[in-house]
């Protein structure tokens, strides 16, 4: 019996691990046999952060779709990998196996920082080219390898800051941030620090963890009484809605300032958008904005009948980023039989050549840091849709 | 003779789980030397170790202490900051990997350990659910704290802070080791399959061998019967710590070598807190409460299988839940129980011999 | 001197005097009785001299040492074990190992020893393996050594929680209702055993008992508690003759 | 001033803690298990209400009726399917089952509702109260909590010490057996007791949601965690506990929000938590419970 038992566990063991032996090497075919080049990329694409992955995913696929319909990058067609990591630096790491033994030979990294952060250590091991739409910790792009097409948070810190100094608009500022989250408390530091130097005053600064975000009457209570004129928000749209409600209850009468991560504050569902009327934020793609890029982005997007709710920064940066690597390979000549390795050396010289203009701005050039260099777009939500400032 | 049969059936049991773990070693060795593994699983191989480590350790709580304890990824946390933290500081001051990695795992096992001895001291006095979520607010405490902490280095020693990075007042040279919610990036990737193994060998060994001694039938006996086990002298106080704290100490190695495996260390729900305790808590009813080759064969199957079946993501956690519900169920169902037994081979062939024998799968 | 000395033991839950003006003298090597109707306080008496309980007031002393107020940890180390009215065996543990909790305080060894299973790990476990095994022959159990003890029928789990009780080498033993639920050959065959644990470990034996034969057949001497005070005190066959016991007790 | 204002603002989450748990601890009180699953009720409550009043834009009050009668019917299947079968098992294996439960309602409202948080509409109607020129502000919400959680206490002990069924609730906590040998229907007690408790959830769920309108999967578990704190800060088992376990709690934590830190405030509830079960591990109202020997 014992005997027994053990075979079967041993079996079970055996069973896995040839499972996983058996799922081996990618040849870099598609099913017609044609050489693509593989670009992989892991993203939340389930649990609490979902909207964010699957923004990447439908956008980047937007993209693929659209140059592989027109010929494809140097006459090699694309292909697309996502894989769901959770936002979860352990599984951004499985999934990086995962995309190597698919054939990889592009990265869009992922989608958050920390799993980015993780996925980008294995990815520099390898020499694999790595370009995140919307990883936004400066840790994120280390090594020669990795760039990105949004804003750092220290960045957004910094460009926020200005933006309210040089416009004046405002002296006294507030913060509340999430302590918990390190998008939230990345930007929260950078701005600190550019407001002083920038002359503003921060008159409190208020923090909630991701275990307390439903209630931000001691919060808002502390900004009533500072006097602050303004309420910076360096957090998700999520919270922010809450934040708002609970303000106009309080009477707490400021300006509101964010960042992208409000940038879907209008879609959430049954929130009453006259309460984020007047809110100011900087964020790289806003839906309802004119100009072409935008419209034929929003418009192909909603043809393909993707989820609204993913309609987002992170597909219009994924989108960017797919046309962005077209531009870099275009430059440098990749063609499918390269390499990974050989691939990321070509890209990341061509990367600091290339000025590309795309959803999320034009004229976007790279340090070889792998800093993006492009002007913020700040908005204003008036009635219900954002106004460009 | 029959005590040396009962001392035989045991030790047969440990030498199976051994065997199995052995086999298990050797497969995986022929598979990375023959190069017929993929990347995947490569990548893979570390966490099985580390998450076999903390399903072990925490069936020395549920499964032998008959405690629950919700906040086992809270030492996990404590073992892995505190380690990578040491590693962060000491890449350059110490080159030799292998040893800098010898102090970071002691540190990481010993701050844990400690830990668990500071939760052990409350927690004694509590038992049942009172226990289950006093626990559960350490784990969170640990979490909580944790993500605030700015810890930085520069020619005038360490600072701390709770505030900012800028209230460390660090001078131009200073370094970041730890930046709040940001944790701690850079750790030095020293986590090998080979090491994690050996490791777990030892948590097996060590568990095993405390589990048939004089104080694993003391711990055992408080979980069965806290008011006989007093009456016969058996100081509650002290075996409860002793579980408390080789569980922790454990678990804190197994942190060490999970932030060892990562380029970055955040402290989030999913890794280190209320979520990731479940998950090791399914890993041991899943095995078999008590079992600690069943700990080590589940962690091992629900590590790897949603892996290969990534697509069942969106549900994964939904399964757990029915898993864990109907395994509860089906283990008290006396009816089911009372079939299984008759169904048992082994017992109907023992039932004859010498009436109903002790089934030492508890000990294995 | 006697061995256990109780001195005006009283206990308050309350507002309820639970047992109030308790005295009692047992000799070493006696055999002794405690009876009383349901809800008299034997059990609390039991509680107080085990620990579990610490009395309000009076005094306990074990060989001339006051153990009164002690933690039952203490207590049970200098020389005091129980068995309980509702069996509290070690239900997932096999016999055998039941008998060795019980020696834990007799044979010891560190946790490092065991983890490491030094020499002197195997040269303790053998010893106690010994050890629990003669008690184990003494209640004819040795045979089911390695049975998980939930699944003894009920008359040896009672015979179990002895053994245990006497594997931590007490000078006294504290039986609580022994015979309970055990059918008449039973009970006879445990009293043949608890003589044979009298003599064979010199032991002296209090037992709280609703079995009359087994009271009247064993012990020598009794004290009856009725409403936590003692109704009458003696030599078994006074005591049982005792007009206002038959009336409080035995006449229910 | 900005003390007055913690103190209401904390009276207010204090108060949505309390009516968790009033739920908890009757629940514990009787069936003497911790139902880990409750805050998740609460979050079904409240997606219910979600649906039906925002989405097929029914009034306010439908959805409340519809989610009182929907949670009712939940606690009491959750009882008789996961709970009740293990009523002689260990209290591990009756924790692990109320955990699985608690996972499987998260679990099957993130597959039917998604992760996106959803903006509730609040079900109260109370005007705001400005005192002191618009200095103090009660919102509606916080008024109606706090009357409905006193209304329900008043309730809910009346019940139990005046009505039949409710002085079985009281028989069954103290001794399920010998209650049992008094012609109680032990297990339809205890059916009524998780029916009362999820119906309570239920209405907790449309309080909180409409005190703090954003609802996700995962809306009810640190509110239950807390409530549970509350439950056994006031004394497990005791209805005027609940209420002043939970109005403490809520105080506590938005004084030290608004005095030491807003971020360790979780950690202060949880310590809290931990001094009490140390110190006075009955609570402040609770019975102390003696171990049969």
């Amino acid at each position: 019996m014992k005997m027994k038992k053990f075979l079967a566990a041993f079996l079970a063991l055996t069973m896995v691990v040839l499972c996983f032996a058996a799922c081996g090497k990618g040849d870099g075919k598609t099913d017609s046999g044609e050489k693509t080049l593989k670009i992989g990329f892991s993203g939340p694409l389930t649990g609490n952060n979902a909207q964010y992955g699957n923004g990447v995913k439908n956008g980047a696929q937007l993209a693929v779709d659209e140059i592989n319909a027109a010929g494809g990058v140097n006459g090699v067609k694309l292909e697309l990998n996502p894989q769901d990591d959770e936002a979860d630096a352990e599984k951004a790491k499985t999934a990086y196996g995962v995309l190597k033994d698919w054939g990889m030979q592009i990265s869009l990294g992922t989608v958050t920082s920390g799993a980015c952060i993780a996925f980008q250590g294995e990815a520099a091991k390898d020499n694999m080219f790595v370009l995140t739409p919307s990883a936004t910790a400066v840790e994120a792009i280390n090594g020669d390898n990795a760039f990105r097409v949004c804003f750092s948070d220290p960045n957004q810190g910094v460009a926020s800051a200005d933006y309210i100094a040089d416009n004046k608009v405002a002296s006294k500022v507030a913060v509340i941030y999430d302590s918990s989250d390190a998008y939230s408390s990345g930007i929260y530091e950078k701005f600190t620090a550019e407001a002083k130097a920038k002359g503003l005053e921060i008159v409190t600064a208020q923090s909630f963890t991701g275990d307390t975000k439903t209630d931000f009457s001691a919060q808002l209570q502390a900004v009533k009484s500072s006097g602050a004129e303004l309420l910076f928000l360096p957090i998700y749209y999520s919270e922010a809605t809450l934040i708002l409600q609970q303000a106009k209850n309080a009477s707490v009468d400021v300006k509101f300032f964010g960042c992208d991560g409000l940038d879907g504050i209008l879609n959430m569902k049954n929130f009453d958008t006259t309460l984020a009327e007047n809110v100011m934020l900087l964020t790289p793609f806003a839906k309802d904005a004119k100009d072409s890029y935008t419209v034929n982005f929003v418009t192909k997007f909603r043809e393909k009948g993707y989820d609204e709710t993913t309609l987002n920064q992170f597909a219009a940066d994924a989108y960017d980023a797919v046309y962005i690597i077209k531009a870099a390979a275009e430059k440098a000549g990749i063609n499918a039989d390269m390499s990974a390795s050989e691939i990321c050396d070509a890209l990341k010289a061509a990367m600091t050549q290339i000025t590309v203009d795309g959803v999320t701005g034009t004229g976007i050039t790279w340090s070889a840091d792998g800093e993006p260099s492009k002007a913020p777009k700040a908005n204003i939500i008036k009635n219900g849709s954002y106004v460009a400032l | 003779m029959k005590k040396k049969r009962a001392l035989k059936q045991t030790t047969k049991s440990n030498l199976i789980t051994y065997a199995m773990l052995a086999g298990a070693f050797v497969l995986v060795e022929i598979l990375l030397s023959t190069g017929n593994i993929s990347y995947m699983f490569k990548g893979l191989l570390v966490p099985l170790c580390y998450y076999s480590i903390l399903a072990v350790s925490l069936n020395l709580v549920v499964g032998i202490l008959g405690d629950l304890s919700l906040g086992h990824a809270g030492f996990m946390c404590v073992g892995a900051y505190v380690s990578a933290s040491f590693s962060v500081m000491f890449q350059d001051a110490i080159p030799q990997d292998w040893l800098r990695f010898l102090i970071a795992l002691l540190l990481g096992g010993l701050v844990a350990g400690l830990f668990g001895l500071l939760i052990g001291i409350p927690v004694l006095r509590l038992n049942g659910d009172y226990l289950a979520i006093v626990t559960l607010a350490f784990g969170e405490i640990i979490k909580n704290i944790v993500n605030l902490l700015y810890v930085g280095i520069d020619e005038n020693g360490l600072h701390v802070s709770m505030e900012s990075s800028a209230a460390l007042n660090m001078t131009e040279n200073g370094r970041m080791i730890i930046k709040g919610a940001l944790g701690i990036t850079g750790t030095p990737n020293d986590s090998t399959f080979l090491i994690g193994f050996v490791l777990l060998l030892i948590t097996v060994f060590v568990s095993l061998n405390l589990i048939n001694s004089r104080t694993g039938r003391a711990v055992m006996s408080i979980r069965d019967n806290r008011i006989a086990a007093e009456s016969i002298g058996i100081n509650i106080t002290h075996y409860k710590l002793i579980v408390f704290a080789v569980s922790a100490f454990f678990a804190g190695i197994a942190g060490v070598l999970y932030a060892h495996n990562l380029s970055s260390l955040t402290a989030t729900t999913k890794n280190f807190g209320y979520n990731m305790s479940i998950m090791i808590l399914v890993f041991v009813v899943l095995g078999g409460i008590g079992s600690t080759r069943g700990s080590i064969i589940a962690a091992v199957i629900l590590t790897a299988l949603p892996e290969v079946l990534r697509e069942l993501n969106d549900y994964r956690m939904l399964i757990y839940a029915v898993v864990l519900i109907l395994l509860m169920l089906a283990n008290n169902n006396e009816k089911l129980n009372h079939f299984k037994e008759k169904i048992s081979i082994s017992n109907f062939l023992r039932n004859r011999k010498n009436g109903n024998t002790l089934d030492k799968e508890a000990n294995s | 001197m006697a061995l256990l000395e109780v001195k005006n033991l009283g206990i308050q839950f309350g507002g309820l005097r639970a047992v109030d003006e308790f005295n009692l003298q047992i000799e070493k090597g006696a055999l002794y009785g405690l009876i009383g109707p349901n809800g008299a306080g034997k059990t609390t008496v039991f509680n107080m001299l085990t620990g579990v309980y610490k009395p309000t007031d009076g005094d306990i002393l074990l060989d001339g040492k006051s153990i009164a107020g002690k933690h039952q940890i203490d207590i049970n180390k200098m020389g005091i074990a129980r068995t309980f009215q509702n069996i509290r065996l070690f239900r997932q543990m096999s016999v055998l190992d039941n008998v060795k909790v019980g020696l834990h305080n007799q044979i010891r060894y560190s946790t490092i020893e065991g983890i490491l299973k030094l020499p002197s790990y195997f040269k303790k476990e053998k010893l106690m393996n010994e050890k629990a095994m003669s008690l184990l022959k003494v209640f004819d159990l040795q045979d089911e050594a390695d049975v998980l003890a939930a699944n003894l029928p009920y008359g040896k789990q009672r015979k179990l929680e002895i053994a245990r009780a006497l594997a931590t080498n007490p000078k006294l033993l504290l039986l609580d209702e022994p015979a309970a639920g055990m059918n008449p050959n039973e009970t006879a065959e445990l009293m043949e055993t608890i003589r044979y644990v009298r003599k064979e470990f010199d032991m002296t034996i209090l037992l709280i008992e609703h079995d009359m034969r087994l009271v009247s057949g064993i012990c020598e001497e009794l004290t009856v508690l009725n409403f936590g005070k003692v109704l009458a005190q003696g030599k078994t066959s006074e005591v049982l003759q005792n007009p206002e016991v038959i009336t409080a007790y035995l006449g229910e | 001033m900005d003390f007055l204002s913690y103190l209401v603002s904390g009276i207010s989450l204090g108060s949505v803690y309390a009516l968790i748990a009033l739920g908890y601890t009757m629940v514990y009180g009787i069936a003497k298990m911790l139902n880990f699953a409750h805050g998740d009720v609460i979050m079904l409550g409240a997606f219910v209400i979600y649906t039906i009043s925002t989405t097929l834009g029914l009034p306010a009050i439908v959805g409340v009726l519809a989610s009182i009668v929907i949670c009712t019917i939940f606690g009491i299947v959750i009882e008789k399917v996961a709970y009740k079968p293990l009523r002689k098992a260990s209290s591990l294996a009756v924790l692990i089952t109320a955990i699985g439960v608690s996972y499987l309602l998260q679990n099957a409202a993130l597959l039917i509702f998604g992760s996106d948080t959803k903006s509730f509409t609040s079900v109260v109607t109370l005007p705001t109260l400005k005192l002191f020129d618009g200095q103090l502000i009660i919102s509606g919400e916080t008024i109606a909590t706090i009357l409905v959680s006193v209304v329900i206490m008043v309730a809910l002990t009346l019940f139990i010490n005046k009505t039949k069924p409710g002085k079985a609730m009281l028989a069954v906590s103290e001794d399920k057996g010998a209650a049992q040998l008094m012609g109680i229907n032990v297990n339809r007690t205890i059916s009524l007791t998780f029916a009362i408790g999820s119906a309570l959830a239920a209405v907790a769920g449309a309080l909180l949601c409409s005190a703090y309108p954003a609802l996700s999967p995962t809306t009810g578990a640190m509110p239950g965690i807390k409530a549970f704190t509350a439950a056994v800060f006031g004394g497990i088992g005791s209805i005027p506990g609940a209420m002043i376990g939970g109005i403490l709690l809520g105080v506590i934590e938005n004084l030290s929000k608004g005095y030491i830190s807003s971020q360790l405030s979780d950690a202060i509830v949880f310590v809290v938590l931990i001094i009490v079960l140390l110190v006075k591990p009955t609570g402040i109202l609770g019975k102390k419970i003696r171990e049969k020997v």
